[in-house]
């Protein structure tokens, strides 16, 4: 594909897709990486969903194609087998950290303690089968306050809704035996049932990198909002977040897994393109670099992985190891 | 002596900005008596036509010394109410300005902005009889709502009488009301001056010598923003006192 | 001349009832009507006042964000070389391999710790992430500190350097007023934000990348449309015949002054992009893309300049025997240019400060560094503004303000030349 | 030789050939009447100077997009690159760097391989350049001897440059029309692309918006719904409605005051300050709007007991919307008042009508057609308006009466499904070319009808 | 026959659009003879002036049947270089149309771009001759710089008159060229005529038979757009052949 990278079809820069919640700690990598090794040139790095960055990472190889994907979820089987087809045949798979998916709302909100049914139940399209009718959060659990339902999140284009589907609505769908049954039964029917999110205006699909979810919760106390934990932590000033069974969103909580919406970040690096563009194997080693718990990451809010995990990701990028995808789902 | 007199203008002067262009002239205006205006191109007739009724008001640069009496009083003195003024002393252009409305509405526009007509049965009269004294109304009755800009030029003029009329002036103003139009408007429109005068006192400016001969009793004769020659028209045609009257006149220049 | 004699005698005609203005009736409806006359007055005014207020209630609320943009609170950090972890040889920095061995060093680590060491524990959360980089410009410069212990002034966080602006929560101001006590901290004027790019960390950000950008764009857009779009006017307003391919021409043209600015987007993204595989997010196709706007703003004020140029010189220069293609070049063009300037200025104002067809053809990624040429990846004055509005950092919100700043002077600046020379060159002949 | 030698070369042979044909030809003798030369010396420099240029530029044009692969076969087909990477990329970055290393761009390699394939790039770029620059040369050189031989005193070298210059004028004009091309094309294109996958009834009247294709078969909530009358409702609602209800009252009635009772002065600082409203981007506006404009119209809202309200609302949108549309309404108003005849005006106040009378009785219903032609192409403009939308209006497509609810507007949509996600094949994709598509035929629509109305109302007074 | 006159024009007519404006004219112009064309408005002496030097293709529905020949080379066949004749037949127009530049700018433009003068001396020369033919040197010579649209109307046709003389033209049209001036100023251009007329044949379109019967050896006179007379100057003033033409000249109508 000689004619999108420029000269000849090669390419001297790094280029990355993917991932809104992974972007601005891959940005910090490239920005970092760019001071200090005044040779290369810095990666460019666009925000692109995790969903569409697969789509484009996958695509095939070559200069016109990236180099990297963000992902804030693991890699799909079908995206795995739909990159091989298109001869994207070695990934290097990178664990870099963990992110919250953190439910929020205002601090002059009511102070919600939801379960993962309480939210299923107000977000799905058709919970346990029947069209959601829920109008206030006392419609679905009369132990909640009387306030409309209205979630700010994330559109059906990026990995935070999927973690949304994954982490949440699936675990709160699954609560109620019937669905798990269906789940063997009709594979199709329990995802639809269970995952798909209501489209009525309660939920409110919000740009992806949307920092202005923040603004709006300020405005709308009563309003939720489903963004990275980053974002909380950032705005501390505004937003708080929400406990979810009891466990509320922090560091602690998500780094040990216990807050439901924690979900491991990656990276996903083309095998083919490692020896091809200048700056590409540095730029993975300065990411081994800055993901440990006092690193500059951290200071952005990511979430640094188990001592374990660190340990075998780090070998990972130093070895290159292509993944296998066999175990992925 | 002024008593006699509708209008009075004396010593009245204008500038435009820095620019004379109206030196010191006083001139008196009667009712029931058509004055003419004459003199050459650039010399001020419409000028001082426009002081009759402070229409100068609308050119910002303009500025007008000396006194103006309407029946007596000041019409530049600061009390003085232009809107009423202006319906006392109506205007009629060179070129015919009809409103882009329908002709009943041209002519009821005046009344209806004066509230001189109570209802529409009233209005209806008036303007009938402002179309009828500016002998249009036998053209035109039959199709009231058509716009008066489809008039032909001579019907429309009329039509700019008609709506002076109708606010009931006491003096009419009109500069150069022919000039636009072809012979026989032109023969409609003196004939109409004839017939109004009866009623108000008019001022015309006209280029044209014959028409003044024709139409006035009273003619002033301009020259570069002095008021050369005032008197009886008569007079003025036959045996002006002026030299530069005389070659004026004859057509020795202009 | 009042002495003048008797008149004729009036004519028959019933004696006349004039209009009794004097009337009570009349003189309330004339105090009526004046008041609505200056009800309508006031209303017109107000109009214009409104639109002025909220002019210049937007520009003062940006002022009164951004103006904060443009100053950052340092830290005086005292940082004693030979208490950190840093391992750099003075002598290492002289040769050849300079570069890379400030690159191995862990400069970063050796920062916090140094400010971990003057500020306690908290004390790495009082610098900037790119502190650090104030320190390596400070070894670069003299290789010799290493060993002593210096002051270097570091940019504050972002925590401090709002707190410093007055607007953090209590815990932060604490550390604040903290730190202010040991009077160390120094608010200034933020160099650095008029001559860096972009950055993931407030403090470092900078305009100079995007600013350059926009440079690069708007120089591929006005090689492109200047002369097309003069060249396109001359012919459709003096040579074309009239028939109906000069028909379709113009009407093209003024249509396409009127598509909506983020078609012209789609256009660059299907066929600069995906048909021609021009590089993506560079300031080429960017330029091309806005190019295609601009032409017909400036076609169409070029030829209401040239349509008023009067015949007469044309017929003058004919008349003497110049060719027609002479007296165009010779006559109108000149005659003309004034005019073709000023809509050449507008329009590039207009293209100047255009977002949205920008976004579909990629000028919207995390770029650090300043475009070098027109092919390498790009944005522009803009677009950052639009990326920095949804930044996660709180310290972006006077950042985007303050490129608006920079945008609004720089377009103001452009509309403000354009009026004036409209002013100046206005001519009638 | 390098092509940008090359280049220098041949401007610069232009150069001398334009002078010294200008000298042979200020040489002629001075006839009189017809006798006289024909053409003006320097006319007969430009022929020769374009003969030589012209086709040596557009070889030199051609051998530039060519040249780099006969070198890099050149490079190839040596014993050297017989073990480069197979990989066709990898192999191109290595062939990249050698032809860097080449060329003396950079020094250090990062592929090995590169240094050692370095001389025989050399030797081919060497190769290739003199077999470029020897076509170059003799194309300028035959160019130049074939116009040579022409000037002569009575040789029309004016008609022939003059001819030129005519054709680059009409190139010019007919870029217009490719570009329009270009638009319709690549919209239809694609639109049709989406219109095989989503049927046009659905999508121009179906009332539910919701794009959420699967981009991956196993996606999640993704029912895919194309309705976009929510999507036109939301342009409409915030563009001809709400920015409406604000332009054309503060834009006619500023227009009205400037003209008819602003002392010259005043008009003549006012109207630029007006004019800067327009020059303010539309990203600042959509900053403004989402983050003072809406904000503060929630708090209102809420003080006022509507609970519901968004902090997107469609009304803060379209406020900002209107704002930025005054000075193009005020200044449309301001043409059409100033084409009625100022004897309409004269006529007005003689009669004894007050300012105000005169304007809204005889000068605006004059002015009307005017008015209303330039509150077309004002729509026109705000539909087409995008930032100020995407950053302060939703992306909820509510079809809603509500000016407080949030809705979503067609540039919004386009704008949402294009960043990012730059694949072709998704109908999500592709609904943002039909989309774009009505967008542009309905402005088209309405500018023509705009510029009718103004066009012919304009003639009426001239 | 035809080796004495400097142009010949031969069953000229001219068309616009579809419409005949110039109706079969033959005529002949002389060297060292001022040729007068009159006629009443829209007779068409404008469009019969204007095919003589092809200022008429810049009317792109103008048509032209007949030949014009110059010193008897059809003016109007293919090889023609229309820029070479109109440098020889200069053109004078109605209302003095300068080029914003300056004086001697003006003046410079024709030789400059004919290549009739090498070098800054010789323009110099060449503008000082054709300004002191045109009787204009004295008056602008001491600022030659000034812009040529800053003169008085006299001085801006005689700019002009010097303007077409400095790319030494052989004959001359001039249409209308003292309409817009004043008499003091007509007098002085007709004067200059008078002077040219030893160099040039000219050829000059006038409404004021007198300026004709004092500039002119001869006289055209058209009508409807035909030729109704042609011949010695004082003859036909004072003995017209044709019924028409006396009546137009004793003013009867037009
Ligand atoms: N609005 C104006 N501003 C400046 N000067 C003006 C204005 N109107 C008229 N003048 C000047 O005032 C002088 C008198 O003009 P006025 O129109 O009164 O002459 P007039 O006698 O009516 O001429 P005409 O017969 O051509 O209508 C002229 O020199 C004219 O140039
Ligand atoms: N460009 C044109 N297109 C169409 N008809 C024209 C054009 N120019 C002149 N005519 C018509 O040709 C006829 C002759 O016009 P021309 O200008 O030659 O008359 P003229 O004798 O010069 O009149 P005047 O004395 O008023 O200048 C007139 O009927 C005129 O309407
Ligand atoms: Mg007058
Ligand atoms: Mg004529
Ligand atoms: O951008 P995402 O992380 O939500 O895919």
């Amino acid at each position: 594909d000689p004619a999108t990278g420029g000269a000849g079809g090669a390419r001297d820069q790094v280029k990355i897709v993917g991932s809104s919640t992974v972007y601005p700690f891959t940005s910090a990598v490239a920005e970092t990486f760019g001071r200090n090794n005044p040779g290369f040139k810095t990666p460019v790095v666009e925000s692109t969903g995790t969903g569409s960055g697969m789509k484009l990472f996958c695509a095939g190889v070559g200069a016109g194609h990236p180099d990297i994907e963000n992902a804030s979820r693991r890699m799909k089987k079908s995206e795995f087998e739909d990159c091989q087809k298109n001869g994207v045949k070695d990934i290097v798979e990178v664990q870099v950290g963990i992110d919250g998916l953190a439910l929020i709302e205002s601090n002059a909100g009511p102070k919600m303690n939801l379960t993962v049914e309480d939210v299923y139940k107000a977000i799905a399209a058709n919970p346990y089968g029947k069209p959601n009718a829920a109008k206030t959060w006392k419609d679905v659990n009369p132990a909640l306050p009387a306030i409309a339902i209205k979630v700010f999140g994330p559109p059906s284009t990026s990995g935070t809704r999927d973690s949304l589907a994954e982490l949440i609505l699936d675990k709160g769908c699954n609560k109620n035996p019937e669905m798990e049954a269906l789940k063997k039964s009709d594979a199709d029917k329990h995802k639809d049932i269970c995952t798909k999110v209501r489209e009525d205006g309660a939920y409110v699909e919000s740009g992806e990198n949307d920092n202005l979810i923040v603004q709006k919760l300020t405005a709308n106390p009563d309003a939720i909002g489903v963004l990275g934990y980053s974002f909380l932590e950032e705005n501390l000033k505004d937003v708080r977040g929400i406990a979810i069974n009891g466990v509320e969103p922090t560091y602690e909580t998500i780094a040990g897994f216990t807050y439901p919406g924690a979900r491991a970040m990656f990276i996903y690096v083309k095998g083919a393109h490692l020896t091809a563009i200048p700056g590409l194997k540095e730029f993975l080693a300065e990411y081994a670099n800055a993901w440990t718990p006092g690193g500059y990451l951290a200071k952005r809010g990511l979430i640094a992985s188990p001592d374990a995990i660190r340990a075998k990701n780090a070998e990972i990028v130093q070895k290159l190891t292509m993944m296998t995808g066999a175990d992925l789902s | 002596m002024t008593t006699n007199h509708k209008m009075i203008a004396r010593d009245v002067s204008v500038f435009y900005g820095d620019k004379k262009a109206i030196d010191s002239v006083s001139i008196d205006v009667d009712m029931e008596n058509v004055t003419a205006f004459i003199g050459p191109s650039g010399c001020g007739k419409s000028t001082f036509l426009r002081t009759l009724n402070r229409m100068n008001d609308t050119i910002s640069i303009a500025r007008v010394e000396g006194t103006i009496e309407l029946d007596g009083e000041d019409i530049y003195a600061s009390g003085m109410d232009v809107v009423q003024l202006r319906a006392r002393v109506g205007m009629v252009f060179q070129k015919p300005n009809p409103f882009p409305k329908s002709i009943y509405e041209n002519v009821a526009y005046g009344p209806r902005i004066h509230g001189l007509a109570a209802g529409k049965p009233e209005m209806d009269q008036v303007v009938e009889k402002s179309l009828r004294r500016a002998g249009l109304w036998d053209e035109v009755k039959d199709r009231l709502q058509d716009s008066g800009t489809a008039l032909s030029g001579g019907q429309q003029q009329r039509l700019c009488i008609a709506r002076a009329i109708a606010v009931d002036p006491e003096v009419i103003l009109m500069d150069e009301p022919c000039s636009a139009l072809d012979p026989i408007a032109t023969a409609k429109i003196e004939e109409l001056i004839h017939e109004l005068r009866g009623r108000y006192a008019i001022v015309i400016v006209t280029h044209n010598m014959q028409q003044a001969a024709r139409v006035s009793q009273r003619t002033a004769f301009f020259h570069l923003g002095t008021l050369v020659e005032y008197g009886e028209t008569s007079e003025i045609f036959t045996n002006p006192r002026q030299e530069k009257t005389k070659d004026y006149i004859t057509g020795r220049y202009g | 001349m009042t002495e003048l004699a008797a008149m004729t005698p009036v004519p028959t005609a019933p004696k006349r009832i004039p209009t009794d203005w004097k009337s009570d009736l009349m003189q309330r409806r004339i105090r009526k009507r004046y008041a609505s006359e200056r009800r309508f007055r006031f209303i017109g005014l107000a109009a214009v006042s409104l639109s002025v207020a909220f002019l210049a209630f937007l520009l003062i609320t940006m002022i009164g964000n951004g103006a904060r943009g443009f100053t950052q609170t340092d830290i005086r950090l005292p940082v004693n070389f030979a208490q950190t972890s840093l391992m750099l040889d003075p002598t290492a920095l002289t040769g050849p391999n300079a570069e890379a061995a400030l690159a191995a060093a862990n400069i970063q680590g050796a920062t916090e710790e140094a400010a971990v060491a003057a500020f306690g524990p908290d004390g790495a959360d009082y610098i900037s992430d790119g502190a650090w980089l104030s320190v390596r410009a400070a070894i670069r410069k003299d290789p010799a500190i290493l060993g002593k212990t210096v002051d270097i002034a570091v940019p504050a966080s972002t925590h401090i350097d709002i707190a410093a602006k007055n607007g953090a929560d209590p815990e932060i101001r604490a550390a604040y007023q903290k730190l202010e006590a040991t009077g160390r901290l120094s608010t200034g004027f933020n160099l650095n934000f008029l001559t860096g790019s972009n950055s993931n960390d407030p403090t470092l950000v900078g305009i100079w990348g995007a600013f350059k950008g926009s440079l690069l764009t708007m120089i591929v857009t006005l090689l492109l449309a200047f002369p097309i779009g003069v060249l396109a006017a001359l012919y459709l307003e003096e040579y074309a015949p009239r028939n109906r391919w000069t028909d379709l021409i113009e009407v093209s043209i003024n249509n396409l002054a009127a598509v909506p600015s983020i078609i012209f987007g789609l256009l660059g993204l299907a066929v600069f992009l995906n048909v021609m595989h021009l590089p993506r997010s560079a300031a080429l196709v960017g330029g091309l893309t806005l190019a295609l706007m601009t032409m017909p703003v400036i076609v169409i004020a070029g030829r209401n300049a040239i349509k008023s140029v009067p015949p007469s010189i044309r017929d003058a220069a004919l008349g003497i025997g110049a060719s027609p293609v002479q007296v165009v070049f010779h006559h109108v063009l000149p005659l003309a240019l004034p005019g073709i300037l000023t809509g050449t200025i507008i329009g590039m104002a207009r293209a100047l400060g255009e977002t949205a067809p920008l976004l579909m053809i990629g000028m919207r990624a995390f770029i650090p560094a300043p475009p070098a040429g027109i092919t390498d990846p790009a944005t522009v004055l803009p677009v950052q503004i639009y990326l920095w509005a949804d930044e996660v950092s709180r310290g972006f919100v006077e950042k985007t303000s303050a490129a608006i700043i920079v945008l609004l002077v720089f377009l103001l600046s452009m509309n403000g030349l354009a009026i004036y020379l409209r002013n100046k060159f206005e001519q009638r002949w | 030789m390098s092509l940008l030698a090359i280049l220098f070369l041949v401007l610069g042979l232009g150069l001398i050939s334009w002078i010294s044909a200008r000298m042979r030809a200020s040489r002629f003798v001075r006839g009189v009447g017809s006798d006289r030369p024909h053409s003006l010396p320097s006319y007969h420099g430009w022929y020769v100077g374009l003969w030589v240029t012209i086709p040596a530029l557009l070889f030199l044009a051609v051998w530039a997009s060519v040249s780099p692969g006969l070198i890099s076969q050149a490079v190839l087909a040596t014993p050297g690159a017989a073990n480069l990477p197979a990989f066709g990329m990898e192999r191109a970055a290595v062939l990249s760097e050698a032809r860097a290393i080449a060329t003396g761009a950079v020094h250090g390699g990062f592929h090995a391989q590169a240094a050692s394939l370095a001389p025989a790039y050399r030797t081919a770029i060497m190769h290739y350049g003199l077999i470029g620059a020897a076509v170059t040369l003799i194309l300028a050189f035959a160019g130049g001897a074939f116009a040579f031989t022409k000037v002569r005193s009575d040789f029309r070298a004016r008609t022939r440059v003059e001819r030129l210059v005519m054709g680059a004028l009409l190139i010019a004009s007919l870029i217009a029309i490719l570009t329009t091309i270009g638009i319709f094309g690549s919209l239809v294109f694609e639109s049709w692309r989406f219109f095989n996958m989503v049927s046009p009834l659905e999508f121009l009247f179906g009332t539910q918006w919701s794009p959420q294709t699967a981009i991956r078969a196993d996606q999640v909530g993704s029912s895919g719904a194309f309705g976009a009358v929510a999507l036109f409702w939301g342009t409409i609602f915030i563009g001809a409605i709400i920015a409406m209800i604000v332009a054309i009252p503060l834009g006619l009635m500023s227009a009205v005051y400037l003209t008819q009772y602003a002392k010259p002065s005043t008009r003549r600082w006012v109207k630029p300050i007006l004019e800067i409203l327009a020059g303010v981007p539309t990203v600042v506006y959509g900053y403004f709007a989402a983050l003072t404009v809406a904000p503060a119209l929630r708090d209102f809202a809420v003080m006022i007991g509507i609970s519901n309200a968004s902090s997107e609302s469609a009304l803060a949108a379209g406020i900002v919307m209107g704002v930025m549309i005054i000075p193009f309404v005020s200044s449309m108003a301001d043409d059409s008042i100033a084409a009625v005849p100022q004897s309409m005006r004269d006529g007005s106040l003689a009669m004894g009508a007050t300012p105000s009378e005169t304007i809204r009785k005889v000068l605006l219903p004059a002015a009307l057609p005017g008015v209303v032609g330039g509150v077309l192409l004002a729509v026109s403009r705000a539909i087409g308006e995008t930032m100020i939308v995407v950053m302060a209006a939703g992306l909820a497509a509510n079809l809603t009466l509500n000016p407080f609810a949030s809705v979503t507007t067609v540039t919004t949509q386009i704008v949402q499904l294009l960043t990012g996600d730059q694949e072709f094949e998704s109908a999500k994709t592709l609904a943002a070319f039909a989309l774009g598509l009505v967008l542009f035929i309905v402005t088209l629509l309405l500018n023509i009808v705009a510029l009718r109305v103004v066009k012919k109302y304009r003639e009426a007074y001239d």
